[in-house]
């Protein structure tokens, strides 16, 4: 196997999987809320990777998953504004951006 | 003959009327009840004319039903009934409920509430019309229970004050410990005939005994709630602490008479049940006697006559109890009058005395010969005296017992008739006679003394239609039997002697205190009403609140806990995980030596890092369904 | 006749994202973090014109690359008192990795037994262009595509609202 | 398209409101009862036009996910139009008794409009999925009703109801799956007489059972009511005592009677032993309440047993009697959540303790509360009592063993206890200090309360204005018991 040999389906899999890996490490070990935030990101761009790379490998003409990645794209772009406004407020109130300093769901 | 319906729509028509309107409004308006219910006594007297003369119970001289309720395909219907038995309450109710009428405006008329007082009043005399002209047992409770409200507002009448209050609860809840009997026949009535109305359950249909001593027993039990009899008796003296008038309509004349209609009309399944005759006439026979052993040593006026109602409607029990349909409705319809004419007689009194306690009354013929005439009237048909209508009535159901052959409860009859005979005796002498204790006494208004005096005039003379009574419901009448006569009168004439001697001959106030000591505990077990409250009170109240509060208590400790405490092992295992977390894989993967450290170091996170230990769970629980999903896939 | 991705290109891009992505959560500076993601996503916007979609590149660069960054650079910097502040301290995370680990390998492991026959890295030829994506997007896709911007917008507003002025 | 509009109206209502700005409260609370009062027009219509003898009508069907079965399918019959006449009700008079809302006025119409969607959404609803959906769209406002807007101990309330439910109604969701997989579709019209195997009715019977009870609620799983009812504000309290616990029997009469006919009646003895233990026990709880809203909260317990009582029966009387219970419940206790709370806007105190004397000092609210009380206790001639006697007369007749049924027959008394007692401490007496110089209630609070008992006196006084809605539906529901 040489480098120059064309690539299938299974690599851009395992990148994918590879990269959401990390993602899910720093959204599980970070404790600053930015950094969490960043680590989903990651993680959304995993997936996108998958979404695109399937499609183009088993059905390019119907572009299902490009469709898809859009939208994934734009609930993730949704999702990290809403995150930061969020990381903002918590900061205003509570004068950190640690994710310990949301504990309103402790009992 | 549609008019008939007319008759408790009137009454209810005058409490539609009045409820809503301000409490003024209402002062002013107390006309219209008055004006309905003599417009229901009209029509009523129209009614009884027309059923005249007479005929069997449930041959219907009108009847009227309409569906309010459909079930599947059973309809239950609201109605009327006109039959000999429904015609003679007709006239008892409206006639009896005119007069307290009446004679309220006189009595009630410097109360704030006089305009609620009587639209209660209005709504109770439409509810108890309701009840007697009901086609259907269905009808007759729903009337039944709108009463117990009427004399539930009634004798909590005056609720500023602690005593009327607690009494008003304390009926409402003991008549409901029978209704749920009641309630309960109806349901083995309705799951075994199918329906409610008289025409299919007492007369269209066969009942097995067991489910007719079934239904009638407990159709007794609601009776002896609202009829007050042993053991449900205990609300109605305590009742008393209404408005006098009030207790003459409700608590005297026809309320607590209910049950005794209600057992009249239900008698063919008692008949078919045999054993729930036999259990009506102990309970009859208990309560007379109870009732009067009660009376008879009671210092409130009121008191007084509220255990001789308790007394006599026990009569009208064991009559029915030996199926002496007749006798009973009669004694209903004689005590009603003369009753309330002595309740009535009695709020005058207490008026002018200014007291309920008979000690402190005394000397009151001289200054009050009407309300002395009247009162002498009632308590000689009370007492059971010829001519007055309480003779008849009581002989007619000595006679039932004689002729039926329970010689023992004749016996004990007689027994509760010297027993009455005494206490009336103790009540007269000790208010009419004697010397005076209240400066100033005099005679009460027309507008009191013109329905007493009616009602005297009919105790009088009513007792001589005693035959025709019988031929007007559908069997044979005839006059008092020598014998027995002669015996009722003996023991009565007895009875007032033996309270004429211990209160008759007195010129200053009795000391009863030799009568006490020589009695000993059987008049202490007296005064304590035979402990029957008591009991109550501390066997079932308090201990329903006991229970109450440690089912409370057990609520929200050990239920409410369970469910926090699930929510606690839900997060202590979150925590275990942390823990785990902290312990396990940390300590593995940095070995023992930094273990101390990292410890230290990590406990501050078990505290905290808490939304990521979830998403932790989370994907762990992922990775072990990817996994198993692998591992079957391959 | 069919495409082939070159080996080189996609390893040089491979070793880009996941080394961007390494480096990112390795550094101890938030900063440099965000510079690392940013990195990230300009890797995977290569790898996106190398499975032919040039649309999706673009969007990549422009959303992310482009506004997503910026929007963390000025919540980091937003959120900072002092310069110090950027630099954090070490977070191992040695369960979360193990974790992670898990879940990597079960999905490459899951992935690797799926695809059982590694066909080679042969893709079918017909690749429709920029245009006919626009044109799908409107046609077929268009009523989700509306309700995706309507998403949008209303996190806009809620982000707007929640990160708004004082006293809220 | 009148059963969605009736829906989504509402929604729309929210939607519009939710953008009013903060400081113009007066057009939230305008539109606001505009939108409801629409709502209740278009119900009224509805019930005008309802053919009582025909089954679901007004029936809206369109294709949502065909490839899964799902539909957006929409309906009335003669269960679902007394609950849905009295959502659209309360809904009405929850925003009107909020007048005086000053606390983010906006959002809480926004809110109280939100929870009319899902509440007219669960009783119109005959998709699966698209129940679903409503009902836990229930739980979002209500949940924020009670924790912006509740009392002291609002987090904690609100934070167990919504955990509690959701508990449940997770169950209820496998139910559904469960029930999707064996048949195929999530209609509900399609899945009943399907005569699904027994065991299987069983467990999806149970599953149900646990999503259904403890939104009912049945003991033991009820401790989240009195804490949501204490903390949440009047408006919250009547509709959630109103309709959201009707939303659970509404559901064994919806979906578990019809579909699972057989299970029904393995269940039977067992629900009629709880629906009795509910009754006495909820009566003796509010015997032991010092707190107003907490005695009314532990008598809707004791109510929501009767309601038990009467579907366990599977009978004519006994389910008739439920859907009267289910309707009664909901004025009268409705009425009694509002007159406390008209109460407590007074005197800022809800202990039974610190209030007495009202029929003195504010007689229309003192008689109002009597009022209630004895409809509430089960007085003939008033609605509460219809219910109660029907169920009992059922459950009798039934095959649930009697003893249960002589237990809650002893409720009646019970219910009568702690009525009686409350309203001889709070009603009647000398007015307390606390009452000493309160103002008696205003015509907008006395508007609220007249359309109550005007239902309360015409339901109790003749029964088949409402029975000639449920009685053809209820004798479909036991045709199909009895073919199980």
């Amino acid at each position: 196997m040489t480098i120059m040999q064309p690539v299938g389906v299974l690599s851009f899999v395992a990148l994918s999987a590879v990269l959401f890996a990390l993602g899910l490490y720093g959204a599980l070990s970070r404790r600053s809320t930015v950094m969490v935030l960043m680590s989903l990101e990651l993680m959304a761009n995993a997936i996108n990777i998958n979404l695109v790379a399937l499609s183009r490998f088993s059905a390019p003409a119907e572009m299902t998953g490009q469709f898809f990645a859009v939208f994934s794209m734009v609930v993730s772009a949704a999702e990290i504004g809403l995150g930061l406004a969020l990381v903002l407020a918590l900061y205003r109130q509570r004068k950190t951006v640690e994710i310990d300093a949301m504990q309103e769901l402790k009992g | 003959m549609g008019y008939v319906i007319a008759i408790p729509l009137l009454p209810a028509l005058a409490f539609g009327v009045l409820a809503p309107l301000s409490n003024r409004a209402r002062n002013a308006a107390i006309w219209v009840p008055v004006a309905a219910v003599c417009g229901s006594l009209l029509l009523s007297l129209a009614a009884f004319a027309r059923v005249w003369p007479g005929g069997h119970e449930g041959e219907a001289v009108y009847r009227a039903s309409a569906v309010f309720a459909t079930l599947g395909s059973v309809n239950l219907h609201a109605g009327v009934l006109l039959d000999p038995i429904s015609a003679v309450m007709l006239v008892v109710v409206t006639l009896v409920g005119a007069a307290v009428q009446v004679y309220s405006v006189g009595y009630m008329h410097r109360d704030e509430r006089i305009g609620w007082y009587f639209a209660v009043l209005s709504l109770f005399t439409a509810a108890m019309l309701a009840l007697v002209l009901s086609d259907n047992f269905l009808q007759l409770y729903m009337a039944w229970e709108v009463m117990g409200l009427c004399s539930y507002l009634l004798i909590g009448f005056w609720h500023e004050q602690e005593a009327p209050r607690k009494a008003s609860l304390k009926a409402f809840l003991t008549t409901r410990v029978g209704d749920v009997g009641f309630v309960l026949g109806l349901a083995v009535m309705y799951a075994t005939a199918g329906s409610f109305d008289f025409a299919v359950v007492l007369h269209g249909f066969t009942w097995v005994p067991a489910t007719a001593t079934a239904v009638s027993l407990l159709f007794l039990f609601g009776a002896i709630g609202k009829s007050a009899q042993v053991p449900l008796h205990v609300w109605l003296p305590d009742a008393m602490a209404g408005p006098t008038p009030a207790s003459a309509l409700i608590h005297a004349a026809t309320m607590v008479a209910a049950g005794v209609f209600l057992v009249a009309r239900a008698l063919p399944i008692f008949q078919a049940s045999g054993v729930a005759l036999t259990v009506t006439m102990i309970v009859g026979v208990t309560t007379a006697i109870v009732g009067g052993l009660l009376a008879a040593v009671q210092h409130d006026i009121k008191k007084v006559l509220a255990y001789s109602t308790i007394s006599q409607l026990g009569y009208m029990f064991f009559a029915l109890g030996a199926g002496g349909i007749v006798a009973g409705i009669f004694h209903l319809m004689t005590h009603a009058f003369f009753k309330s004419l002595l309740f009535l007689g009695a709020g005058v009194i207490i008026h002018a005395a200014h007291t309920q306690d008979m000690r402190e009354m005394g000397g009151l013929a001289k200054k009050m010969p009407v309300t002395t005439a009247t009162f002498t009237i009632g308590s000689l048909a009370l007492a059971g005296i010829f001519p007055f209508s309480g003779f008849w009535s009581k002989d007619e159901i000595l006679t039932v017992l004689w002729t039926e052959g329970h010689y023992v409860v004749f016996a004990l009859a007689l027994a509760a008739a010297f027993v009455t005979a005494f206490y009336v005796a103790r009540l007269w002498f000790r208010v009419f006679t004697g010397p005076e204790q209240t400066p100033e006494l005099a005679e009460a208004h027309a507008e009191m003394l013109v329905p007493m005096g009616v009602l005297a005039a009919i105790t009088a003379v009513i007792g001589f239609g005693s035959p025709y009574f019988a031929r007007f419901l559908g069997h044979t009448g005839a006059w008092p039997e020598a014998g027995i006569a002669l015996t009722s009168t003996a023991v009565a004439g007895l009875g007032l002697a033996l309270g004429w001697c211990a209160y008759g001959r007195r010129t200053k106030v009795i000391n009863t205190r030799p009568l006490k000591e020589r009695a000993g505990f059987v008049y202490d077990a007296l005064a304590m009403k035979l402990y029957f409250d008591l009991t109550y009170d501390y066997f079932i109240v308090k201990q329903y609140a006991r229970l109450a509060d440690a089912l409370w208590a057990f609520d929200h400790t050990v239920i409410d806990g369970a469910v926090n405490g699930a929510g606690a092992i839900w997060k202590a295992g979150a925590d275990v995980g942390a823990l785990f977390d902290t312990y396990v894989i940390d300590g593995a993967v940095n070995g023992t030596a930094t273990l101390v450290r990292a410890a230290g170091a990590k406990v501050r996170r078990i505290q905290v890092g808490r939304i990521q230990a979830y998403q932790g769970l989370m994907v762990g629980a992922l990775v072990l369904l990817m996994l198993w999903f692998v591992v079957k896939g391959a | 006749m069919t495409e082939t991705v070159n080996g080189a290109v996609f390893l040089a891009l491979s070793f880009a994202t996941i080394g961007g992505a390494v480096m990112m959560l390795s550094t101890r500076n938030v900063v440099h973090a965000a510079f690392w993601l940013l990195e990230v996503m300009i890797a995977t916007a290569g790898l996106y014109l190398l499975l032919s979609a040039e649309f999706l590149a673009l969007v990549q660069v422009l959303v992310y690359a482009g506004s997503v960054s910026v929007l963390v650079l000025f919540t980091i910097m937003l959120t900072l008192r002092r310069r110090e502040d950027a630099i954090r301290p070490f977070e191992p995370g040695w369960s979360a990795g193990v974790l992670a680990a898990l879940f990597g390998g079960a999905v490459l492991f899951a992935a690797e037994r799926f695809f059982s026959q590694p066909r080679p890295g042969v893709m079918p030829e017909t690749v429709p262009d920029v245009a006919a994506f626009g044109e799908k997007l409107f046609g077929t896709w268009a009523v989700p595509f509306e309700i995706a911007s309507l998403v949008l917008l209303v996190a806009l507003v809620g982000a707007v609202w929640w990160s708004g002025g004082e006293g809220r | 398209m009148l059963l969605s509009a009736i829906v989504f109206l509402p929604l729309i209502g929210a939607i519009v409101a939710a953008l009013v700005p903060k400081d113009r409260a007066g057009i939230a609370r305008w539109l606001a009862t505009v939108v409801t009062a629409v709502d209740v027009v278009l119900v009224i219509f509805v019930v005008l036009r309802f053919d009582v003898g025909a089954g679901m009508q007004f029936v809206e069907r369109a294709v949502w996910v065909p490839q899964l079965g799902i539909s957006y399918h929409l309906g009335v019959d003669g269960i679902s139009i007394t609950m849905l006449l009295l959502s659209a009700l309360l809904s009405l008079i929850a925003v009107v008794a909020s007048w005086k809302m000053d606390t983010k006025p906006t959002t809480y119409f926004a809110m109280l409009l939100l929870l009319e969607v899902g509440m007219n959404g669960v009783f119109l609803a005959l998709d699966f999925v698209l129940f679903y959906v409503f009902w836990e769209l229930v739980l979002v406002p209500m949940y924020f009703l009670i924790g912006t807007w509740g009392g002291p101990r609002k987090e904690y309330a609100s934070i167990k109801f919504f955990l509690y439910t959701l508990f449940g109604s997770v169950f209820m969701l496998v139910g559904i799956i469960a029930l999707y997989l064996q048949t195929g579709t999530f209609d509900m019209t399609a899945m009943i007489g399907l005569g699904l195997p027994a065991t299987f009715q069983w467990w999806v019977f149970a599953a149900f059972f646990l999503g259904f009870a403890v939104k009912v609620p049945i003991v033991p799983l009820h401790t989240w009511l009195p804490d949501a009812h204490v903390e949440a504000p009047t408006a919250a309290s009547v509709l959630l005592a109103g309709i959201l616990l009707k939303m659970g029997t509404y559901g064994f009469i919806r979906i578990a009677l019809p579909i699972l006919p057989h299970a029904a009646k393995q269940w039977a003895p067992f629900i009629t032993a709880l629906a009795a233990i509910s009754i006495v026990y909820g009566a003796a709880l509010a015997f032991a309440q010092t707190d107003l809203k907490k005695l009314v909260a532990y008598s809707s317990v004791s109510h929501m047993g009767f309601v038990m009582l009467g579907i366990a029966s599977g009978t004519v009387e006994g389910l008739n009697g439920a859907l009267a219970v289910m309707f009664s419940h909901g004025v009268v206790t409705g009425m009694l959540f509002l007159i406390v709370g008209m109460v407590y806007d007074r005197t800022h105190t809800r202990m039974i303790e610190d209030v007495s004397g009202l029929s003195s000092q504010v007689p229309v609210a003192g008689g109002l509360l009597a009022f209630a009380s004895f409809a509430s206790l089960g007085l003939p001639g008033l609605s509460g009592f219809v219910g109660e006697f029907l169920t009992l007369l059922g459950a009798w007749k039934s095959t649930v063993p009697a003893g249960w049924v002589v237990l809650a027959a002893v409720g009646v008394l019970l219910a009568a206890a702690y009525t009686l007692w409350m309203v001889q401490r709070v009603v009647l007496g000398t007015p307390s200090h606390a009452v000493a110089d309160i103002p008696d209630l205003s015509v907008r609070e006395i508007a609220i309360l007249v359309p109550l008992v005007a239902l309360t006196l015409t339901v109790g006084l003749y029964w088949n204005s409402l029975l000639r809605f449920t009685d053809p539906a209820v004798a479909r529901i036991v045709a199909l018991l009895a073919g199980a």
